[in-house]
């Protein structure tokens, strides 16, 4: 059985709160070295079958539409063996 | 005149546009997220909420919902559409108001007495306000951060599109202050903070909030 | 893996196998009291469910013989329409209307994970409104934390508050009021009260019971998870041969607009009349929901737990039967009227499932894989559960606390003393602004709010054409009860039908939530006995009823109880809400009365 | 420069609602063949340096406590080229 991930970021130059509070919250507790911090989201598809190109397509599609917001987000599709 | 009110798996604030509707004289009908049809309503309000608990994307999976095929296809052909808080995120998410709006910059949910100053008066649910006049409604949500790229923002302002903008305060990390926006034709509208809530003295901070609501009535009585 | 149950044919043929009783928390004496009820050893799915529903929490059992002045001490009243015993009590307020309130703590779980642990204590108190037949008008929060400062309220505070809001808010359900106090006492035990108040027509009273032989029990809501059952592992460990069974979550997470859908779901079966009996699943989930119907109606009832949609099939029975997990309902409904209740489930997208039916056998019976692993009397398991009569006695500290009294403590003296204690008042975190936390709570939703934060009562409209509303409000001062615990939860009791005396509506009747320490602990056993007794004489003295409440022990760490803190809810009615007084000062000029002394 | 990705996810045995949403809306959307979806978080931390082991083990720290809470998420530490 396949797995496929989708990992969704904010697009570099939408303001990340989330990460920017992270950052912070880092550095206080004494983490050095780290210029930024971005979070973004993943989903996790358990696939009952294996992927074939035709299921990817369709993941790609509801990935740009569904899964993310392209006005701000950016999306990657990973696979990965459960 | 009949305003429909549209009711996803979530919405909270349907019953309050409702009542909004009926004290500014209107007529509220309820549409299901279901539907297949508008049911021959004037006009249309997607209230606030969580439709869809906001898992994912506040509005990204209320976009899909059944009536809003028809209600994108109408809103296209010059029915006015109010979208409040969800539902300005809702018709963003359909690509019927440019933008998005994502996380307040705080991190948190805000709820206040925000002041506005509307912008623009040729919307379908703004021309009973003046130019530049100063209101006070409730304000309430965690993901109201209007965001958009700069040339959309630049031509939102050189239309006149920018509906409302956050006074004294911007409660959320906004864009330009921007509180709601319009199409580039006017009917439909978007809007963070919720007129619904201020159309009685007794439980609102003021009835600023009801000119949205007469707006709207004034001008499909004179269109009709 | 295959695995075999504990069959009640298991239990008569192995009558001496060892069982974990003490690590599922029953004493020697109660297990014995099990095996003397049923004739022979309980299978683990029976030890399963007399662990939970004969815990301190589910079965009352320190505090019952205390709580009972609430009733032999109720002040001649019409107004209560249900009393104390079931979900909520439900008070007339006139009109055809009545309301319904109640208050819990969800203490423990928001110290473990803040969030989760507050986002489910608002799902739970909702659940119980709900289950009356009440749609929840709006919500309050008293809340306890450990100093300001200290990190790990840094670490508590963010996150109920944050899942107070998260859930409520999702829901839209108006935060018309709550307290957030600072004090040590409360830094590893915070207190995460919450109340939820409903409204409903007289005729739409329901009740938790399954009555009419042939009549299904009906399981929706969410799916059955491990959430919640870190108990059961212990039982599951017992029947798995090899290595144990995985390790289960205690905390619950909670999905409110599951619980939204579950509110509109619950509420459209209810008018539509489809309902015989409902109870809500909360702790001890489906073993008090089948025990509690059972024990209710006519006392037999036949649950197949293969049936129950499980979102885990690695659950064990006895963990399906512990199992926390939230936003789930129970109901009894009858044949005829399945096919529309399953359709107005479809409607809302809320997954429902027949797992079983009344009968007249006067047993709870249930089955695993076609063979019976509970077969018991269920009011043994729901009603009849131990009582202690905990010892009590006056703390030896309890006379020097009180003579240290604040004539000793040092008076400001000068011009610049007196600044700066006024400034250090001003800026204590318990008399500050509290705006911070309740500007993260929704006021505004479903347009009916009157009065909320900064007032001193919320206040509700309950009827839009005739202005009918209820005001409410939550109050205690943990050191008062300390220093005297009888009279500090009179003091609170006052304090609330002041506040909502103040808003113009007339107090009606009270609930509480009483937080307190070990009730091994004969000191605190003596706070306890005196608290209430204080409550019972006060309700008494000022003529409104309690309605039911809540108790939550064992707040301490080792052997230091946080202050007794019995929370007291006190619910009015307003004839017409646009006549509700507010705090501010309105008109210059106007005089100002100081009334008492 | 390197770059650390903190991979945050509920437990397998916890309710993730939000992953259950998601795969209503696949599924309504006419996704098939897949049988279960959860989400999670990812935290992308950009170093201005070299991730050397005692930078690793402090990461690994914070990650099992800031960046998740251990009772109800597990988390996965990546190592990625910026
Ligand atoms: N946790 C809370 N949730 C909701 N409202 C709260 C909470 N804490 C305080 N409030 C509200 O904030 C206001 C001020 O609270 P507080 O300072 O405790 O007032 P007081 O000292 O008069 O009781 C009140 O309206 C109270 O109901």
């Amino acid at each position: 059985m396949a797995r496929v991930v989708v990992d969704v970021m904010l697009k570099p130059e939408i303001l990340d709160p989330q990460g920017k509070a992270v950052e912070g919250a880092l550095g206080r507790l004494g983490l050095q070295g780290v210029s930024s911090v971005r979070q973004g989201k993943t989903f996790t598809l358990e696939l009952d079958g294996d992927l074939d190109e035709a299921l990817l397509a369709q993941v790609h599609e509801l990935a740009g539409s569904l899964l993310s917001n392209p006005v701000i987000e950016d999306y990657v599709i990973r696979e990965t063996s459960a | 005149m009949r305003i429909g009110v549209v009711t996803f798996p979530g919405s909270l604030d349907d019953q309050d546009a409702a009542r909004a509707v009926r004290i500014a004289g209107g007529e509220a009908v309820t549409l299901w997220h279901g539907d297949a049809d508008l049911h021959g309503v004037d006009a249309v309000v997607l209230p606030g909420g969580f439709s869809y608990g906001d898992y994912l994307r506040c509005g990204a999976i209320a976009r899909f919902a059944p009536v809003m095929g028809p209600l994108v296809d109408a809103a296209n052909g010059g029915l006015p559409v109010l979208g409040i808080c969800n539902g300005f995120q809702v018709l963003c998410e359909s690509h019927l108001l440019p933008g998005a709006l994502v996380r307040n910059d705080h991190l948190h949910f805000i709820c206040r007495d925000q002041k506005l100053r509307i912008e623009s008066t040729s919307t379908a649910w703004t021309s009973s306000y003046e130019v530049g006049q100063e209101i006070v409604v409730p304000l309430k949500n965690g993901e109201g951060g209007y965001v958009a790229d700069e040339a959309t923002l630049d031509l939102l302002e050189a239309e006149g599109r920018v509906v409302a903008r956050y006074l004294d305060l911007n409660p959320n990390g906004s864009r330009r202050d921007i509180a709601g926006i319009s199409n580039a034709r006017g009917n439909v509208v978007g809007l963070m903070p919720h007129p619904e809530h201020a159309v009685e003295a007794l439980t609102g901070p003021t009835t600023d909030g009801l000119g949205f609501f007469t707006s709207i009535l004034k001008g499909l009585v004179e269109a009709s | 893996m295959s695995r075999h149950a504990d069959t009640v044919a298991d239990a008569i043929a192995h009558p001496e196998r060892e069982q974990p009783y003490a690590e599922l928390g029953l004493k020697p004496n109660e297990y014995a009291d099990i095996r003397e009820i049923l004739g022979r050893r309980p299978t683990s799915g029976e030890l399963a469910m007399y662990s939970v529903m004969w815990s301190e929490h589910c079965s009352y059992k320190s505090s019952k013989v205390h709580l009972k002045q609430f009733g032999d001490k109720k002040p001649e009243t019409d107004t209560l329409l249900v009393g104390i015993g079931e979900n909520a009590g439900v008070v007339d307020i006139g009109q055809g209307w009545a309301v319904t309130f109640k208050v819990e703590s969800h203490n423990h779980p928001s110290y473990v994970e803040p969030y989760q642990g507050a986002a489910t204590g608002i799902g739970g108190i909702v659940r119980d409104i709900i289950s009356m037949g009440a749609r929840p008008i709006a919500v309050m929060d008293p809340l306890r934390f450990g100093a300001a400062d200290h990190p790990d309220t840094h670490r508590v505070l963010p996150g109920v508050v944050a899942g107070i809001g998260g859930y409520g808010n999702c829901l839209g359900l108006p935060n018309i009021g709550g307290e957030v106090v600072f004090d040590d006492c409360y830094q590893g035990n915070p207190l995460v009260n919450a109340l939820c108040v409903g409204k409903l027509r007289h005729e739409d009273i329901h009740l938790a019971s399954a009555r009419g032989v042939g009549n299904l029990v009906v399981l929706y809501g969410a799916k059955t998870g491990g959430d919640g059952i870190g108990g059961a592992s212990i039982l599951a460990s017992e029947t798995f041969e090899d290595g144990g069974p995985a390790k289960r979550p205690a905390v619950q997470v909670g999905d409110p607009f599951m619980e939204k859908l579950l509110i509109e779901c619950t509420l459209e079966v209810l008018h539509a009349g489809l309902v015989e009996g409902i109870q809500d699943l909360g702790a001890a989930g489906i073993s008090c929901a089948t025990s509690e119907l059972a024990s209710n109606g006519e006392g037999g009832m036949r649950v197949d737990l293969d049936k129950v949609p499980l979102r885990d099939h690695t659950l064990t029975p006895e963990e399906i039967l512990m199992s926390e997990s939230q936003e789930r309902m129970a109901a009894v409904v009858t044949p005829d009227n399945l096919e529309a209740f399953l359709a107005i489930c479809a409607k809302w997208d809320v997954d429902c499932a027949v797992i079983g039916e009344v009968t007249d056998t006067g047993r709870l019976v249930i089955e695993w894989h076609g063979e019976v692993i509970v077969d018991v009397p269920p009011r043994t398991v729901a009603h009849d559960g131990p009582v202690y009569e905990r010892p009590y006695a006056r703390p030896s500290w309890q006379d020097s606390l009180q003579a240290a009294d604040p004539s000793s403590l040092a008076r400001p003296a000068s011009a610049e003393e007196i600044r700066e204690t006024v400034l250090r008042l001003v800026g204590s975190p318990n008399l500050a602004s509290k705006t911070w936390v309740t500007a993260q709570y929704d006021r505004y939703v479903l347009g009916n709010t009157v009065l909320a934060q900064p007032e001193d009562a919320g206040v509700i409209r309950v009827d839009e054409e005739s202005g009918l509303g209820v005001a409410l409000s939550t109050d205690c001062n943990g050191r008062f009860a300390k220093l005297d615990p009888y009279n500090g939860a009179k003091l609170a009791l006052a304090e609330a039908y002041r506040n909502v005396a103040a808003t113009g509506a007339v107090p009606l009747a009270v609930t509480n939530c009483l937080n307190f320490g070990s009730p091994e602990d004969p000191d605190v056993m003596w706070q306890f006995s005196q608290a209430v007794t204080g409550l019972a004489d006060g309700c008494l003295e000022l003529g409104i009823p309690v309605t039911g409440g809540n108790v939550s022990f064992y707040n301490q760490t080792g052997e230091v109880a946080i202050h007794p803190t019995p929370v007291v809810g006190v619910l009015g009615v307003i004839q017409d809400v646009a006549a509700r007084t507010t705090m501010a000062f309105r008109t210059a000029g106007d005089a100002v009365l100081v009334l008492g002394e």
